[in-house]
Parts: C-alpha cells; structure tokens; sequence
C-alpha cells in the first residue's frame, strides 16, 4: 500500500502544477488590463487636452 | 539622365514595435548625385539597406532598374554597389584576395585586369599583397570603394563613408566619387554630416523620423544647413 | 556552384591564417583524451566498452567548439552585408561554409584518431567501418554545427547559447547512433554489421543538409 | 474582445467540466490494476500530459512554418505561447511518469525506455528554444531564429525515436513491464482524460497568446505617447 504515496504525489503535482500556472497566467492578464487601461487614460487625457 | 533608376514608394520598416521608416518615397535617376542627411537614429541606415536590397521592408515597393524588388533577386544584386563605414573586408587575406574573392562572387568577367587596375585607381597596388589588417583606416575605406564598384554596378550605395577619414583620404574618395559620376555612375549617400558631403551632391535630401521631410536640387551650403539644423530642433523638441 | 567555391576557398584561407578553429580543436580535444585517461587510470575499465563514448565525445565537443568562430568572425568583421550584397543565394554561403568546415574538421580527427589510438589501444578489426563511421558522424556534426552557429551568432551570449541548442538536437541524434555502431566495430563487426546505423547516421546528414540549406536565408537575415 | 473572452470561458468550463469527470473515472469507476494496484491511476493524467505537451510542440512547429511563410508575427507568438505551456505539461509528464516507473520497476527513470527518452529530448530541445528566445537581440531575429529552431528539434524527434530502437538491441534488455491490455472501462477515461486536457491546453494556449498581444498593445500605445510628447 506504500507505493499509494506515489499516486498521491503525482496527482498532487499534476493539479497544484495545473492550478498554479492558470494562476500566475490570470494575475499577468489582470496587470496588463490595468496597465492598459492607465495608458489608454493618459492618451486620452492628451487627445483631449490638445483639440482645447 | 532621364532614366529613372530607382523608385521607392511608400517604404515603411519597424523592428518588433519600433517604427523605423514612415512611408518613404523617393525617385534617383541615372547620373545622380543624391545625398541625404539626417541626425542619428533617423532610420538611415535601415534605409540604405532596404534600398541596396540587403533588408526586405515591410511595405510599399521598390522598383530598381525598371524590375520590382522581390527577395533576393540576383540580378538586380549584381547592378548594386554598396560602400558603408564597414569595409566589409577580410583582415586575414590581402588586399588583392580581398577583391579576387568579392570578384568571383560577382563573376566578374576578366577578372585579373581588372583588380589590378582598381588597386591602381584607388592607390594601393604597392600594397596589394599585404593582409589588410595592417591598413589605416582611409586604406580600408579606399579599397572598400574599389570592392563596391569593382562589377561595375550602375548604381552606388554609400552609408557614412566620411567616418573616421582624415582630410587627405576624403579628398581622394571624393575625387574618385566625381570621376565615376562623370563616367556615368549614379550616387546615393547617407551621412549626418552637413560639412562633408554637401560640395560633391547634385540633389539633397533630409531625413526625419521615417520621412523624407525636405528636397533640394543644388541649392546653398549656407540655406540648406540652416534648414536642416531647424529640421534636427524640431525632431529634438 | 561557383559561389560555393569561392566561398570555400576563402574559408579556408581565413582559417588556415586566423587558425582560430585548428587551435581550439587540438587543445580541447587533447584535454578531453588526456583527462579521461587519466580519469581512467585510477579505475579499471573495460577498453572495448568504453573507447567509443570517449572518442565521440571528443569529436563532439572539438566539433562544436571549433564550429563557433565560423558565422561569428563574418559579424564581428561587418563582412556578413558583404556577403549578403553579393548576387549569391544564401544556400550557397551555408554549403560552401559546410564543405570547407568539413574539411578541416575531418583532417583534425584523423589527427586526433591517432593521439586516441595512442592513449587508448583498442583493437579494430575493421579499421574501414571505423572511418565510414567518423566520416559519415562528422557530416552530421558540421552540417547541424554550421546551422546552429548560425543562429547562435546572432544571440547574445552566443557562446552560452552554441552549446545549448546544440547538445539536445545533435547529442541524441547523431552522436548516440555514430556512439553504438563504433562500440560495435570496437567489439568486432564489419561494416555490414552495422549498417542500419549507418543508414540512420546518413539520414541525420540528409536531414540537417537539408534544413541549412532551405533556411539559412532566415537565419542569416537580420 | 468580448466574444473572444466568451470563448475562453467556454472552453475553460468545457475543460474543467471534463475534467472534473476524468478525475472521477480515473479515481472510482476504472477498476484497479491487476498487477500495478491502485498506483496505475497515475497513468490517466500522465499520458494526458505528455500527449498534450506532443501536441503542444507540433503546434509551436507548424507555426513557425507558418511565420517563416508569412512572415506574421501572429504565428510567432502562437509558437512561443505553445512552446511555454507545452514545457508545463512536459515537465509534469516526467514528474508523473518517474513517479510511475518508481513504483511499476522501483526505479524514478529508465534510461532504456524509449518514451521517457524522447519526452526527455523535447524537453531539452523546448528548453533550449526558451532559452534562445530570450537570448534574441530584436523582435525579427527572435522570430525567425526559434522557428528555425523548432523546426530543426520538432523534425528530429522522430527520427531519433526510430534510432533509438536500433541502439537498444545493444543495452541489457530489462524485462519490459507489461501494462496488460486496457481494459475498456481503462481506455473509456483514458479518452476523457485526454479530451479534457486538449481543452485545457486549448484554454491556456489563448490566455498566454492574449497576453503576449497585451504586451504588444501596451508598447503600441507608450509609443503612442512618447510620439504626443513631441
């Protein structure tokens, strides 16, 4: 039954594995919308402030 | 002079998200002398290169010699002479194996003659055994010429020739530029200096961000350095 | 067929006065040999099993050291626009490059082939599978060495880089095949004993000729 | 924008839907291995991943066909993306699979199995792309380099699976271990398992492609910027 440490040990991989590259894939996307959204402001703001 | 013998439309080139070249439109006919300033990083280089055919653009079209420009086509390549700041030289081989190599490369028909009379044009044929890694830099520059024009190409390109040549060899490059101009070579220069290049140009030319912002036939030095300098400030901001 | 020539000779010549490959190639390949036989000396081995990992290992490590300098020397010098400028096709600068490397290589291991029998005798019944075997194995390392090189010349740390994208594509290609067969001869067969891994060893050559020649305009482009 | 988002989660759900139920298959309903015992689970997901990492490289080398083709960036970026998540799924097939051969032969590797040979090559050579990619001088050189890269390593692999049978008439012939013929209930969540990590990788692949093109955006638009400076 010991070699059951090995089922254990893979599936714990596979999914912490799995789970923790979606994880750092959402927080790269979620800083990057925001850091878009900050450019797209800053632009805006000097679009604007030229046709005055 | 009539003929024209190249036709850039609308070039554009950017590497990665770095815009280079704006739309670049530019006509050179035969005889030409044509020189375009611009500060650094105004894209010259790239330009000289997407016009000598060693870097494809990415838009617009470019027509030499009557024949659009595909990838790589060998026979506009051999109508093409190139002459940069960079020898484009081997330090290992002579100068006279320097240009036998560059001559069958091109296959260049009678090929001793005429290596042997470019090394006496440009002066160095006392010296034609050496390894060219003993030259001075004019040297170099001198026998980078005579490899640009050594296939007798119709037009030739020059990417700051001027760099790093004392007064005695810019003297000699620009007689022999002159000279080749008279037996009907066309010219194309880039240089970001006014003081250097300006006596010897039929047509000028300035390059600013991507674009060629301002043409001038003839024209005064003192005009025209006035022009660009106001061109460079407003570039600078 | 003109250009590769050219290129060739002018290979050659740039080598034979710079020296810079047929340098690196004799100290490295006498270090490796020397150091494992002296590693060798303090246990006892079996000379038959051991000689053939040895001796690729040497032509691998000489190869891909040595094949550094080839497209590098042409960027450091600002001669690789000469080339480009000249009304060549790409294919015939990777070809001609490929020749003139082989050559010099092939007459570097034979030389090390002797020092080798020197420090480790083994008995080769059939000395002509042996050579089939180093020619037909050096094809593979020049011609994937030169397309590496290549694009290893234009990376930063580009000697860093060689090694890396070399020792997975060429190490479990060619070397592990030329490895098995010359264990073989070593042990040995004739040179139609090991002719599947021949076969194998020349499909490698056929492929990574193939390939350099086909995409080295990618490579070489800025 | 949208309707890509909403095809993301589409195909997030339809992957985490599936495998939800190949971890069920895998874990109750399949019986236990004959001779391998319950350990044998490991191999559902271990052969998911490394046939996803498989298909992952073949998607990195058709597209750099496709770039050296067309000459589009796109392609490019679908190649790395593929590239990076097919190491993931590379390395948890090593993982996975050393974990396997410890308790089918008692040993984490094997160097006379093909499988575990080949998966190790790819990933060596996918490493190496990595690494070059981030050795790259400009965006262009970047490009095309690893697509002739990957083009050499992806094309070797077979050729150096069918060598490989040739050398291992020479190495001690350890027993091989025999899985015993699946069992259809075996194969059933075999299949699942597999379904649900294409989607998976499909998921991933769009999220890190998303991303690359949001660090194109965001150059795109400082530029945009520095340009209004002026």
């Amino acid at each position: 039954m010991s070699d059951l440490i090995y089922l254990y040990g893979a599936y714990t991989i596979v999914w912490a594995g799995v789970f923790f590259y979606i994880l750092k894939l959402h927080i790269a996307q979620r800083k990057l919308e925001n850091e878009i959204k900050m450019l797209r402001e800053i632009l805006n703001g000097k679009k604007s402030k030229k046709n005055l | 002079m009539s003929e024209k013998i190249l036709v850039a439309k609308d070039i554009t080139k950017s590497f990665g998200r770095f815009q280079v070249l704006n739309g670049i439109n530019l006509t050179i006919k035969r005889g030409d002398r044509y020189i375009l300033f611009g500060s650094n990083g105004a894209g010259k280089t790239t330009l000289v290169k997407i016009l000598s055919t060693i870097l494809p653009a990415d838009s617009g079209e470019l027509t030499l010699f009557g024949k659009k420009i595909e990838r790589r086509s060998k026979d506009i390549k051999a109508m093409i002479g190139f002459m940069s700041h960079e020898p484009y030289l081997y330090n290992e081989l002579s100068a006279r194996e320097n240009l036998n190599f560059y001559a069958s490369l091109y296959s260049v028909k009678d090929k001793k003659e005429r290596v042997e009379s470019l090394l006496k044009e440009v002066g160095l044929y006392h010296r034609s055994h050496d390894k060219i890694g003993s030259f001075s830099r004019g040297m170099k520059q001198r026998l980078s010429l005579a490899r640009a024009i050594l296939h007798a190409p119709d037009i030739i390109f020059l990417d700051e020739p001027y760099a790093g040549l004392d007064i005695r060899a810019q003297e000699i490059l620009n007689d022999l530029i002159i000279r080749l101009n008279q037996k009907g070579k066309t010219f194309f220069f880039i240089t970001h200096d006014i003081g250097k290049g300006f006596e010897i140009a039929k047509r000028s030319g300035v390059l600013s961000k991507g674009r060629i912002v301002y043409e001038v036939e003839g024209g005064e030095k003192k005009a025209f350095s006035e022009k660009y300098r106001e061109i460079i400030r407003e570039e600078t901001g | 067929m003109n250009a590769v020539k050219t290129i060739f000779l002018k290979e050659l010549m740039v080598e034979f006065r710079s020296k810079q490959m047929i340098n690196s190639y004799f100290i490295l390949s006498l270090m490796i040999i020397t150091s494992f036989r002296f590693a060798f000396s303090v246990i006892d081995f079996s000379l038959t099993q051991l000689a053939s990992p040895i001796l690729w290992i040497t032509f691998f490590f000489g190869g891909m050291f040595s094949l550094s300098p080839i497209y590098k020397r042409e960027i450091e010098q600002g001669t690789r626009e000469g080339l480009l400028l000249a009304p060549i096709s790409p294919s015939s600068i990777y070809l001609g490059k490929f020749l003139a490397n082989l050559l010099v290589i092939s007459c570097l291991e034979l030389f090390t082939l002797l020092i080798f029998f020197v420090f480790f005798p083994v008995d080769t019944p059939d000395l002509l599978a042996l050579l089939t075997l180093v020619a037909i194995g050096t094809i593979g390392i020049v011609a994937l060495g030169n397309i590496i090189s290549a694009i290893s010349s234009n990376l930063a740390q580009s000697e860093v880089m060689l090694p890396v994208l070399l020792v997975p594509v060429l190490l479990f290609t060619v070397i592990m095949s030329s490895v098995s067969a010359t264990s073989n001869v070593f042990a040995g067969a004739h040179l139609l004993d090991v002719m599947q891994e021949i076969k194998f060893i020349l499909a490698f050559d056929v492929v990574f000729l193939a390939v350099g020649y086909l995409l080295i305009d990618y490579i070489l482009e800025d | 924008m949208t309707l890509k988002n909403n095809i993301a989660s589409l195909i997030l759900g339809i992957a985490v839907i599936s495998i939800l139920i190949s971890i069920y298959l895998a874990l109750v309903y399949t019986p236990s291995h004959e001779t391998m015992g319950d350990v044998q689970r490991i191999f559902y997901f271990h052969v998911a991943s490394a046939w996803i990492s498989y298909l992952a490289f073949g998607v990195t080398f058709v597209a750099g066909l496709l770039y050296l083709k067309s000459k589009d960036l796109k392609w490019d970026t679908v190649a790395y993306g593929s590239a990076e998540v097919g190491i993931i799924f590379c390395t948890l097939a090593i993982i996975t699979g050393s974990l396997w051969g410890k308790a089918a032969w008692g040993v984490f590797w094997r160097w006379e199995d093909i499988k575990l040979f080949i998966t190790l090559v790819l990933w060596l050579v996918f490493i190496a792309y990595l690494a070059l990619r981030a050795n790259a001088k400009s965006r262009i050189s970047k490009a095309n380099l690893s697509a002739v890269f990957g083009i050499i390593g992806f094309i070797c692999v077979p050729l150096s699976f069918a060598a490989n049978r040739i050398w291992q008439q020479y190495h001690p012939t350890v027993i091989a271990t025999s899985r015993g013929s699946l069992q259809a209930s075996m194969a059933f969540a075999l299949v699942v398992a597999v379904f649900a990590f294409t989607f998976l990788y499909a998921y991933l692949l769009l999220t890190r492609v998303g991303i690359e093109k949001m660090r194109e955006t965001i150059e795109e638009i400082k530029q945009l910027i520095g340009g209004q400076n002026v």
